[in-house]
């Protein structure tokens, strides 16, 4: 198997989906020379620009566009540059895109994808930093995913392309670096499907995105100190795979719940709540959960680094939760 | 024929007489007016419906306005795309949809167009190419532009059309939709229904400009103000920005002016408007506008045969009342869980 | 005490506080005759164009103008008519009003309230009836505000107004008729304190707006099958009132939250996590939340009723939460 | 004079020879030539700084835009406002920032204008009337509308200027805040930096009408494109609209052309580009356009003391990042929480 960063996995992703399927196109500022991160090079080269295109900067404008041409016939893929614009575009996310099929009756479909780079760091500051997937979970007619390797990052995005319904595509801005093993040929990472990244016997952290990659260092310096953590990658937050995250439980009877999401709103509550319901009798302790401070990010270096959980501070929750064994 | 009032010529300076197309046949004629009057009778029973307690939520009646639904779709195929506003019934009976499943739908039946589930604000019929009512003003602007987007991309030779009123012009997707529209040359053409009223605010007191087809200047697209109940005008005008669009023409702002005649919303009572202002606009009705037309300006038709018409299309509404009342059925409650997502697939 | 309803109660807040400070000015679509739900009758009048002003349908435009208005002096009230269109203009509420004073380093004020009616009922499906609420707890910068009685709605206006914060003022539409005892002459109701509306000892039920009404003659109701509730009004979501919460949690030993806003996002996973965070041993059962059903809501009269929670749900779910009793 | 390159010329048919307005005196002069200096040398140090890793986040510069932040500020009280875009570096030194405390603010230290909390793309100063920069394009203009609003609301006689890129005429928010402003006929100057670009964008590939002063006249105001390349012009034109705006005039839009000359961000390479684009914009170098004016074409400096003013600039500059380097704090900690509400009020 080759080893491709995220970044090459999602041209990957994009140019394949392009080769077989016509009806797949992108569009979203700065895409058609490769996009502000990168990740659409080449592609206008190879697919026109029809298919490929720069747009004007009109959040609402052209997710609406792409809202529309999924409506009548085609496979678009909006990239929103930074998700905390996604503010932007909300009103055609959430009352169009999410609900058409709905309103009209399932006369409809909504191949629709929207790609948006979420999650902070490097000192963007309060507007170019936030994780938002939490407002997405809570609107039916979505699908939302966070895939972190690359593995997963190409697999889920053919899915997602391939679905007929809309999918918020969450990539980490700090993973379009990361390596990983990607094979040769079509695959598809399906939706609903937790990966259980690192098993274990103590405690469950059930996370995702960019905090999946710290949880398992984390977890690797706690089996150090003989403390066993069993990590879950959620891969996909709606739908999310409960049973899996059930099962995990059943074996350690604790969770942590990680996100990168500011703690107050993040889909932390919401995962507990939802524990708690499938099998409270499960659970040795309480479960907790770890996010960003309630704080709008600030631009410092070292204030910034306060508020996003980290390899530390997920050893410290691990300890707490463990704290009365 | 009837004489418009000073009133609203004063208010309408595009007020131009009826003159039917050269060559246009009888039987567009006749299409041309029995889906006006098909309009018209429909959403007067929906206020009546609706103040009776048969209809609920919000409706609004397209009655006024039949000549720009209609002078418009007549250029369209089923091929075509048309998105809308709150102010759907009239735009989907214009681009051919069916009154009986509308009418259930207003209704509330499974058998409905939305299988209950939309209501008036979200009537649709996207296999005609209808794309679907919306009750945010705006919202369906770049729907349409996505529409011919996806004619740009597939190169199938259809255009899309952009319904939207006078106050929708102030939203920053209109703005954002004209402007990709222009920018990428799309076959979408923006049909601006001025009747000088959003809800209770008056044109020129949301907008400095008032001729709202100059702000396709910026755009650096073609403007037209247009007479919006005259059927025929409109007709003539959407059928150059339609051929216009689908010959790689690009877009079009077209702006049809008129007068709002009745509430808002089928209930509103409009207190806070001169009631003048509704019985002047009366007399430039467009419905009757066409219909005496078509029998005293036209040697085709008797009045005895305009009147048969105007009485299909009422009996057709009253099919299709009956039809909703007696014949149809309340969605089963596991209707609730469909058509979320694709192939109602359930995610709880 | 004048016995008033929920509409005048908003409009006498606007009266008097119009009245002592002439940096107060409400807009918003059609507000200058009143206002859609009537809420703003007789301001025109009283205080003319320049403080009371419809706009043009551009809610980004005009909810931007409301946040550059109380940067520079003004205590703006901005009425999106119905919060399902917040979609629109969320942007300039969660990165710009919300951030600003973060952002600027605290160097400026933002005494902005956002007016908008929420909840569902009378068939005015998908697009009109949704409950947003648990987007904006997410912001920090906000307040957010939800108060469902005559009394509150009139204190908890004023003090919104009076804040130099951001308020989300959230009014319930199908409240407008409500009515209550409203006393003569100034007074607030300030945030973050919660109202225990009904006392009891066998569980709590922790609620807002028009839930907080259901909830109570659900309680009435179960009284007489012998079933104890203690009802509590959080009228406040940011700042939540957690100590009465646990104080009453600490008496009951159960909690059930229950909100009209859809079950997966809602507020109630946030809160339930926070109670256990708070006081996981005090619970003598999993802590339960009841929400609407996870469906864009549809026009059928029928199948929206089985979406929203209601007395009888409400009911139901005291009963089981309490099943192991 | 150095000789503007056939290519710049092509580019912006506005170019205009400097001519200083009548009676403006030789401390306005050096005022301008000072500011004009210090955004230069302030934006220029920004770039190397950020590549030495001194400064971090994402940092756009100002430099080649220098005429028409100073142009416009020129006319404005302490007491009148802007609204500004991701480019805020010049915006608050042309309104009179104190670069100390900006450059601080870049370092991310608790001296800053910010606290070290907002950085390069929220440099603010509103004590001075600076709204602040946001990183969102579009986000700031209706930012200036209100504070126009308030102007009219409390009738204190201040105006608001909006800038923004022609990248941002895009965004509905940029719509829906023209149409307001002259709806409501508020003391708000729309100024248009035109400097064809957006990122990779070109204004040509994102808008079809590319001459942006047009879109005035969808919303009934007036619009006028000037030479943003021209310190004298942008002053001018600007006076004109600040007066009017104050007089009750209603806003201006004013498109000022010039052609990016440096990258997008700091760090950007710009290999997407014409590397002669960059090099033929150099020609037209506002700051040496109006330094070479200064010396040449009034009698009031010498070369000498010119060259003085530019130094002076320097040394300011230079003093700003000792300062920001040495002399000022890391935040503490515990300022994390501080500045979310009022009055420090923390909720968790
Ligand atoms: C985003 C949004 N803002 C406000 C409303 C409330 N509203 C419904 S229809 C309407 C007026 C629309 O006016 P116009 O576009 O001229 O259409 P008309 O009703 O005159 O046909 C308004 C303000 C809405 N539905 N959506
Ligand atoms: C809403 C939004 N979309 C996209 C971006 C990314 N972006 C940052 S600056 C910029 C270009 C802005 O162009 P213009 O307004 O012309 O200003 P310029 O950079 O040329 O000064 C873009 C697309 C953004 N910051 N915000
Ligand atoms: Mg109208
Ligand atoms: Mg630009």
């Amino acid at each position: 198997m080759a080893i491709i960063n995220y970044r090459q996995a999602l041209n990957d992703a994009l140019r394949e989906e392009m080769t077989e399927d016509p009806t797949v196109m992108i569009m979203g500022c700065d895409v058609a020379p490769g996009g502000s991160f990168g990740v659409t090079l080449g592609l206008l080269d190879e697919f026109g620009p029809k298919r490929v295109r720069s747009t004007p900067i009109s959040e609402p404008g052209f997710t609406g566009a792409g809202v529309g041409a999924a409506a009548t016939g085609l496979r678009p893929i909006v990239e929103i540059l930074y998700s905390d614009w996604i503010t932007m575009c909300s009103d055609q996310i959430v009352n169009m895109a999410a609900k058409m099929r709905y309103m009209f009756g399932g006369k409809v479909n909504m191949p629709l994808v929207i790609r948006s780079p979420f999650g902070a760091g490097g000192g963007v500051a309060a507007q170019h930093s936030q994780s938002l997937e939490a407002w997405f979970n809570h609107i039916p007619g979505l699908k939302v995913c966070t895939p972190i390797t690359p593995y997963d990052v190409k697999g889920m995005l053919k899915e997602a392309i391939r679905d007929n319904n809309p999918v918020m595509f969450f990539e980490h801005k700090r993973a379009y670096q990361l390596k990983g093993e990607v094979p040769e040929g079509d695959y598809t990472v399906p939706f609903g499907k937790a990966a259980v990244r690192m098993e274990g016997t103590d405690i469950t952290i059930v996370t995702y995105s960019m905090m999946a990659v710290y949880a398992q260092s984390a977890a690797k310096k706690l089996a150090e100190e003989g403390i066993s953590c069993e990590v879950i990658d959620l891969r996909s937050l709606l739908p999310l795979d409960y049973d899996t995250v059930m099962a995990s439980i059943a074996k350690t009877g604790r969770v942590l719940v990680v996100h990168e999401a500011m703690l107050r709103g993040g889909i932390g509550g919401d995962i507990i709540a939802e524990i708690i319901e499938r099998g409270f009798d499960l659970l040795d302790a309480p479960p907790a959960r770890l996010g960003a401070l309630n704080v709008p990010l600030p631009y410092n270096a070292g204030l910034e680094s306060l508020c996003i959980p980290n390899e530390a501070t997920i050893m410290e929750a691990v300890k707490k939760a463990l704290s009365d064994k | 024929m009837k004489k418009i009032a000073e009133s609203v010529k004063q208010m309408l300076p595009t007020l131009t007489p009826l003159e039917a197309p050269e060559g246009m046949t009888k039987e567009e004629m006749t299409e041309i007016f029995y889906k006006m009057s098909l309009i018209r009778e429909f959403d007067s029973s929906v206020k009546d419906l609706w103040m009776a307690g048969e209809i609920y939520g919000l409706a609004h009646s397209y009655v006024g306005a039949e000549a720009i639904g209609v002078g418009a779709c007549m250029n369209l195929e089923k091929t075509d795309f048309i998105s809308s506003t709150h102010r759907g019934h009239g735009h989907t009976i214009a681009k051919g949809g069916d009154v009986k499943a509308m009418m259930a739908e207003l209704y509330g039946k499974y058998e409905g167009s939305n299988k209950g589930k939309g209501g008036s604000m979200h009537i649709a019929d996207i296999g005609i190419g209808m794309l679907g009512a919306t009750g945010i003003v705006g919202s369906g602007m770049p729907t349409a532009v996505g529409a011919a987007l996806t004619s740009d991309v597939l190169d199938n030779g259809s255009v899309a059309v952009c319904f939207h009123g006078d106050g929708g012009t102030n939203q920053g997707v209109w703005h954002e939709s004209m402007n990709l529209a222009a920018a990428w040359n799309l076959p979408c053409i923006f049909l601006t229904e001025n009747n000088h009223l959003a809800i209770k605010t008056k044109l020129n007191e949301s907008s400095k400009e008032t001729e709202l087809y100059k702000r396709a200047i910026g755009y650096g697209i073609e403007g037209i103000a247009i007479d919006g109940f005259n059927v025929f005008e409109v007709y003539k005008t959407m059928k150059y920005a339609v051929e216009k669009a689908r010959n790689g023409g690009g877009p079009t702002l077209v702006e049809a002016r008129f007068v709002r005649i009745l509430g808002h919303f089928v209930a509103d009572d409009q207190k806070y408007r001169d009631p003048q202002e509704e019985i002047d606009a009366w007399t430039a009705d467009p419905v009757r506008r066409i219909k005496e037309y078509l029998y005293t300006r036209t040697d085709m038709f008797t009045q005895e045969e305009v009147d048969q018409i105007a009485a299909d299309a009422r009996a057709k509404v009253d099919e299709a009342i009956e039809y909703a009342r007696h014949e149809c059925t309340e969605p089963p409650a596991d209707s609730l869980y469909t058509d979320i997502y694709a192939n109602n697939e359930v995610i709880l």
